[in-house]
């Protein structure tokens, strides 16, 4: 057993064995109560090279990553660095071999600059042993125009998009230089134009001999950028191939244990009347002039790049910021939707697309988390809540979801981050919504969840519910829409039909 | 023999002068044993404490009051119980002590008397003043401030005028702060009077350092505490009132033993107020 | 190519756990200090400590005003707030509601004109009074957006400085004996523990209840799954100023008589009692039961103190180790558990 | 797959805020609370309020404990955490620094072979015994995981205990003149100006701060960051506990006198004074130059409310309203100024 201190002196010395794998590990095993999230788990990593991870939701992907990057400590199993046994106490043990690590949630801090987020603990002093605040800008423009990153370094980072926060999280990891990068989903929150980005910083990042372990629901960016890929399944591990050698179903079926034959059961339905109707709605600075029908039964779904204004367009359907002017009219009513009590009570369900933020509430199990928005106008009688018939309901949820938990009275924090997903989904659904908006719906959900979702979708719209989806997953958006507005900077830059739209169409409007 | 105490507070200056007094007189009894319990000012708790000491079967109870209203109440827990029980210091509201209760202490009325008709003798019976608080919720302090309005109302003082009083809550840099303030408002008072020695200690220093002399600014202060003692033999502080909490601690005790042995005793023991100037002052200065 | 053969595997494991309520390790933790007492007193004294009823009753008694307050308290707490004016709103109550419990034969009377007061009329402008209180704390917080700290702080200030105002300083005291009633013998132990025993079911079992923890875990998403927050928080402020006036009522009726100086400092031991029970300062977590143990930690201190004659200089001393030591104790015992 | 040929777009808007720091808000409030005296003052006395130096000097001079504690808990609360125990804690040091600075022409000092030190060992004692107090603080925050409000509450607590049973209660006064020095005059403010500087810079130009800020915004991103969370908050409570040892020198220098009830509440006004100045209770935010301001503010509360003579029962009513309304002009400030 070699401290950290050695590995890193002789790390620095330059005196590394020159061993195939830079990271093995062999028999980890992890339990939380009540769960065993990783059994017997062997993963071995190689130099220059890319390796997929793969699992359904609570497969215990994110879990045997933090153990390598010293966020958890495992109960057992054995770990090798570079050829050398080596034990991590803590996170700082693992950066300082050369591990980083890019969470799944993001771990930013909200009220400081994106410079000081990247440089904390490295910030560079000046003479007098003081932060330089100007060579800390320095470094990081200097980052950012090699992983040709646009952001202001100056800027908090609570201000940023979601999807520029991962970037800002990608840009710090890269920025340890270290030999193993860990990406936990990295592109959930990223359009397609972000994602090649990343590719690109990938494929340098493999060219300089690192080695990459690449966690993704992401079927095809799996055949894009990875070499090897290993699959887990229920915290046990079922193997590893390259990725040349298996496809899509291959993968499904190990993942799964069954064959997932349609990823996007889009039924057709008769559209019905239009149901919501929105009319030059603008809130100032942010978007403008937004206007758009949907119809019962249809699939409106919303593209654009990130940043272009889709998830304000959103919050302001449901009264979260409500736009400035405008006028939105739901059923032929116009309807001045303030809060989001009003948008419940005009029938509309929300769900947004910041999981941490604005959907779980981590303290609580998730029973509550589910019965919440139910609560405000359904199973309470004289103030108190009809416990057993809201439980049947949530417990008949779950199954229906395919929720991993052993029960329902367990922290929502707990699970898995695809499950958590799939509670937030179950807590609208509750609701039984007529117009049910979905912001990143499938966001960190893996395949045979993502296709059950999509069929929950399409089961609701042809139950006659108007669905907005704002998606940045191409295929999704293309799969489940009858008609897709794109928007740009805040604008709707045109409407495509499901038969006419394309790829390329899309980016089109989106690019402009 | 078990004696419970339950003092207001352990923070006054005073009060703790008059702890001292009984724990000290408790030692040279044999057998005597005393539990002291700190109130930390709260009625309640006062309560309490005594619930518990007669659970714990005490022989007598002393009580340094909180809340003079709420004596009642406690003596009325005692006598339930056939415990006897001694007020000292702070004069119990009831309307009248039953047997085996007693009280043992100074008549508050007198120290703010005394204490401003020695300020008005020295002001010749005119001037301007202003008044140091002590905590308002606290009767002593609102009964100090009343004897110093009661004086001035009096024909003699009739030329006394109150410029301002405010609150110091008993302490000596709120007592410097209040006083720096006045001054830098331009008040010019002939006289200060504080209702306690630590507020006037920290007016004294106000004038110190405002370069005011306190030969032309009269300080008077109430408790004969060592430091206000010191103050006195330096020229600075001109009237201060002894309080004998020595005499009133053991004649607590003292009252306590003969209630639990089932001898009689007076209802009220006084134990008198003293004035005290630099002409008497060394009599005083290993008292308190 | 290796070929997964098995079926798909059930997702959920077997076994289900049975889950003891949080609130059973600082149960224990009651158990053991009251143990600790127990024996130590048969050594230093020779006498049971827990077997003296009057003792017993004594030690929920003397914190049965500060278990009030916390029962609110705790509420406020789950909502991710804090109440820092239930001590002084206490004493401002125990003013207002002792002023018109007068007897008629007292010639100070505040308001010579209502002495001789039914009973209920006392009470009822104490607790109007605590409500008006937290209503003004709930709407500042709901509608100027100030954090709770801050405007709870104000009213600590204020609420003290109109209570001595009130009488201008004067104890108000001679109160009827149907109002001291209220606060002698049992009463002050049944109300407390009737309080809790309501505002447990209403956090458990009632919409109120489900919504107060969704305000504190996540106020944002509570938003957005469409709880009107505002309106929520200002219940749940007037309910604690609600039961601040019962305190002060309770308070004044146990001392028959009122005193612009009540209930100094009493929102810390309530805040403690709720804490040391398990509520979280972060929102979200928090429960009656583990506050009704709090409290009554409390209680079993002080009286063990008295009991044990510990010296008053130490007593502070020690209560501020077992404070920490209890809440210690609570989080090992917690975690071991999850290890295990 | 298409390949996306384009080169990157700017990915966020372009436009740079001019920011104001935050400060300026509340500089404002402060600005108008000393006017609004001002104009008072002409109406009521005919005098200026500020065109006075020893007024400008007492406003300060008054607040500067006050404001010497507030830089630390300052730092405690941008970490997420709070200190409750800084009153007890210049309680204490107040004493043992006193203990030390008598002279021997006093028959009953503390320690008759421990007079006429240099002045350096009382203030020294008086440093180590504050930092010692916040070093316990710290260690239980980090080791055991409890929340800060208790870790500090039970040191709230014994640290008072201890205070009082040093001197059994007894005042320790005669202190050296050079010792009362430190206390007189312009001094405390220098002090309390120069500790903020110090810290100001601190907070914003070193790694500690950074930390600091990092651990308060989001413990779990400053541990995954590589940053010893535990041994971090362990310097920060220790700070903490120095300043609060520091002000009791001050405090005890200044009163010539030490006394265990010293320092009584002071952590309410010091936490006050830094959430009057921006610092959010949920961490992250704050800034010292805020705090200073926040302190200044209750300093001229306290004189305006002399100069006005302002009847003592009715003080406590206006500071309470204007602790709430000086931070809900700040906040309405904030906001229309986000909207604009
Ligand atoms: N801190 C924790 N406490 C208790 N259980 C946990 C904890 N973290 C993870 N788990 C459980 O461990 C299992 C594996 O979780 P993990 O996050 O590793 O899944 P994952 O493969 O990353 O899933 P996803 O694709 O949804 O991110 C899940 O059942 C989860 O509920
Ligand atoms: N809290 C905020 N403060 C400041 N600007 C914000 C904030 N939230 C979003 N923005 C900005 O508003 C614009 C639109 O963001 P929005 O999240 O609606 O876009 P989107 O199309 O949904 O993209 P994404 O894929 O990131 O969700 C972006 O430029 C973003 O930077
Ligand atoms: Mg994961
Ligand atoms: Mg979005």
């Amino acid at each position: 057993m070699i401290s950290p201190v050695t590995m890193r002196a002789v790390r620095t010395a330059g005196a590394i064995p020159n061993s195939e794998f830079l990271l093995e590990v062999e028999g980890v095993r992890k339990a939380f109560p009540g769960v065993v999230a990783l059994d017997d788990v062997s993963f071995r990593l190689k130099r220059g090279s890319v390796h997929a991870l793969m699992g359904e939701n609570g497969a215990g992907k994110s879990t045997l990553m933090k153990i390598i990057a010293g966020v958890y400590s495992p109960d057992s199993g054995s770990f090798k660095l570079r050829g050398n046994e080596i034990e991590l106490n803590s996170p700082l043990d693992a950066l300082e071999n050369g591990i980083a690590m890019i969470h799944q949630e993001l771990n930013l801090m909200p009220f400081m600059t994106v410079a000081e987020n990247i440089w904390i603990r490295r910030e560079p002093k000046n003479a007098f042993g003081f932060v330089d605040h100007r060579a800390l800008r320095d470094k990081t423009e200097e980052l950012f125009d090699r992983l040709n990153i646009r952001i202001d370094p100056e800027i908090n980072v609570g201000e940023l998009s979601v999807a520029n926060r991962q970037m800002v999280e990608i840009a710090k990891a890269v920025s340890y230089e270290s030999d193993v990068l860990i990406m936990d989903e990295p592109t959930s929150a990223l359009t397609e134009r972000e994602v090649e980005h990343l590719f690109q910083i990938i494929r340098a990042l493999k060219a300089e001999g690192k080695g990459i372990v690449y966690i993704t629901h992401k079927m095809n960016e799996l055949f894009e950028i990875a070499d090897e890929v290993s699959v887990f399944r229920d915290g046990r591990y079922i193997g590893t191939h390259k990725a040349d050698d298996v496809t899509r179903d291959d993968i499904i079926h190990m993942m799964v244990g069954r064959e997932i034959t349609q990823m996007f059961p889009k039924e057709d339905v008769p559209i019905g009347d239009v149901v919501l109707s929105v009319r030059d709605m603008t809130l100032k600075g942010v978007f403008h002039d937004i206007s758009f029908d949907v119809r019962a039964g249809e699939i409106l779904g919303l593209a654009g790049l990130v940043g272009s204004g889709r998830s304000n367009v959103a919050e302001a359907l449901f009264g979260v910021t409500p736009a400035t002017s405008g006028e939105i009219s739901i059923n032929g009513r116009t309807v001045d939707i303030r809060t989001p009590a009003i948008a419940m009570r005009n029938g509309m369900a929300f769900l947004t697309e910041d999981r941490k933020d604005t959907g779980c509430f981590l303290v609580l199990d998730i029973l509550e988390n589910m019965q919440m928005a139910v609560l405000r106008d359904k199973y309470v009688s004289r103030g108190f809540v009809a416990q057993a018939e809201v439980e049947r309901e949530c417990e008949q949820m779950r199954e229906a979801l395919r929720i991993k938990t052993p029960d329902l009275n367990e922290r929502i924090e707990n699970l898995s981050g695809g499950n958590q997903q799939k509670v937030l989904i179950g807590r609208w659904l509750l609701t039984r919504p007529r117009i049910l908006i979905l912001d990143e719906p499938t966001r960190g959900i893996d395949v045979g969840a993502k296709a059950e979702i999509h069929r929950l979708i399409s089961k609701l719209a042809s139950d006659g519910v108007a669905v907005i989806m704002i998606s940045s997953e191409m295929p999704e958006v293309l799969g489940m829409s009858d008609r897709i507005m794109v928007m740009h900077e805040g604008r709707v830059t045109g409407f495509l039909d499901r038969a006419e739209a394309s790829q390329v169409k899309i980016m089109e409007l989106a690019a402009q | 023999e078990n004696i419970g105490v339950s003092m207001a507070l352990f923070d006054d200056n005073f009060l703790t002068v008059l702890r001292n007094g009984m724990q000290d007189y408790a030692k040279t009894k044999d057998g005597l044993n005393l539990q002291v319990e700190d109130a930390q000012n709260d009625v309640s708790k006062q309560l309490s404490q005594i619930q518990n000491f007669i659970a714990q079967g005490v022989d007598a109870i002393v009580v340094n009051p909180v809340d003079t209203d709420a004596t009642p109440k406690m003596t009325q827990l005692a006598t339930a119980a056939g415990i006897p029980l001694v007020y000292v210091n702070r004069m119990p509201g009831d309307k009248e002590l039953p047997a085996k209760v007693s009280f043992v202490g100074s008549n508050e009325v007198n120290s703010g008397t005394l204490q401003m008709k020695e300020v008005c003798r020295i002001l010749g019976g005119k001037g301007e003043i202003v008044v140091l608080m002590g905590e308002l919720s606290n009767q002593a302090a609102r009964q100090r401030t009343q004897d110093i309005e009661d004086v001035i109302a009096t024909d003699e003082c009739k030329g006394i005028k109150i410029l301002d009083k405010q609150t110091g809550n008993w302490q000596r840099t709120l007592g410097t702060d209040l006083v720096t303030n006045w001054i830098s408002a331009g008040l010019k008072p002939n006289a200060i009077v504080s209702n306690n020695d630590e507020m006037a200690i920290g007016a004294i220093q106000a004038l110190k350092a405002s370069g005011i002399s306190t030969k032309d600014v009269l300080v008077a202060g109430i408790d004969a505490t060592q430091d206000a003692l010191a103050a006195m033999k330096a020229g600075d502080l001109r009237v201060t009132v002894f309080q004998n909490a020595a005499a009133q601690g053991s004649g607590a005790i003292d009252t306590a033993l003969k209630l639990a042995k089932g001898e009689t005793v007076e209802s009220m023991v006084w134990v008198p107020f003293e004035l005290v100037t630099p002409e008497n002052m060394d009599k005083y200065m290993a008292k308190n | 190519m290796e070929q997964v053969t098995q079926p798909a595997q059930r997702l959920e494991r077997p076994q289900r756990r049975r889950k003891l309520p949080s609130e059973v390790n600082i149960f224990l933790v009651l158990i053991g200090i009251a143990l600790i007492f127990e024996i130590l007193g048969w050594i230093v004294t020779g006498q049971s400590f827990l077997f003296n009823r009057q003792r017993l009753l004594v030690m929920i008694l003397q914190v049965s005003v500060i278990g009030i307050i916390s029962v609110g308290v705790t509420q406020v707490i789950i909502t991710g707030g804090i109440d820092l004016s239930s001590g002084s709103v206490v004493g401002l109550t125990a003013m207002i509601a002792a002023s018109l419990a007068q007897t008629s034969d007292f010639a100070r009377a505040v308001y010579p004109a209502l002495t001789d007061m039914p009973v209920l009329v006392p009470i009822l402008a104490g607790l109007a009074a605590g409500t008006v209180a937290g209503l003004i704390n709930g709407s500042l917080i709901a509608y100027t957006g100030i954090p709770p700290f801050i405007a709870t702080l104000g009213m600590m200030v204020a609420a003290r400085g109109v209570a001595k105002w009130y009488t201008r300083g004067q104890p108000v005291s001679m109160l009827s004996d149907n109002y001291a009633t209220i606060g002698s013998g049992i009463w002050p132990v049944v109300i407390f523990l009737v309080v809790a025993l309501i505002f447990h079911i209403a956090l458990r079992y009632t919409r109120y209840g489900k919504f107060t923890y969704a305000i504190g875990a996540n106020m944002q998403a509570a938003r957005v799954s469409g709880i009107n927050v505002g309106r929520h928080l200002i219940k749940v402020y007037a309910i604690a100023g609600l039961l601040s006036g019962l305190a002060g009522v309770v308070l004044s009726a146990r001392a028959i008589s009122g005193q612009a100086g009540m209930g100094v400092a009493y929102e810390l031991d309530a805040i403690a009692a709720a804490v040391i029970g398990g509520t979280s300062l972060s929102g979200g977590v928090g429960r009656i039961t583990g506050t009704v143990i709090g409290t009554i930690i409390l209680g079993v201190m002080t009286s063990g103190f008295t009991f044990l004659r510990i010296d008053a200089y130490y007593q502070e001393i020690v209560k501020g180790i077992i404070i920490v030591a209890a809440v210690v104790a609570d989080q090992y015992r917690q975690r071991k558990r999850r290890k295990a």
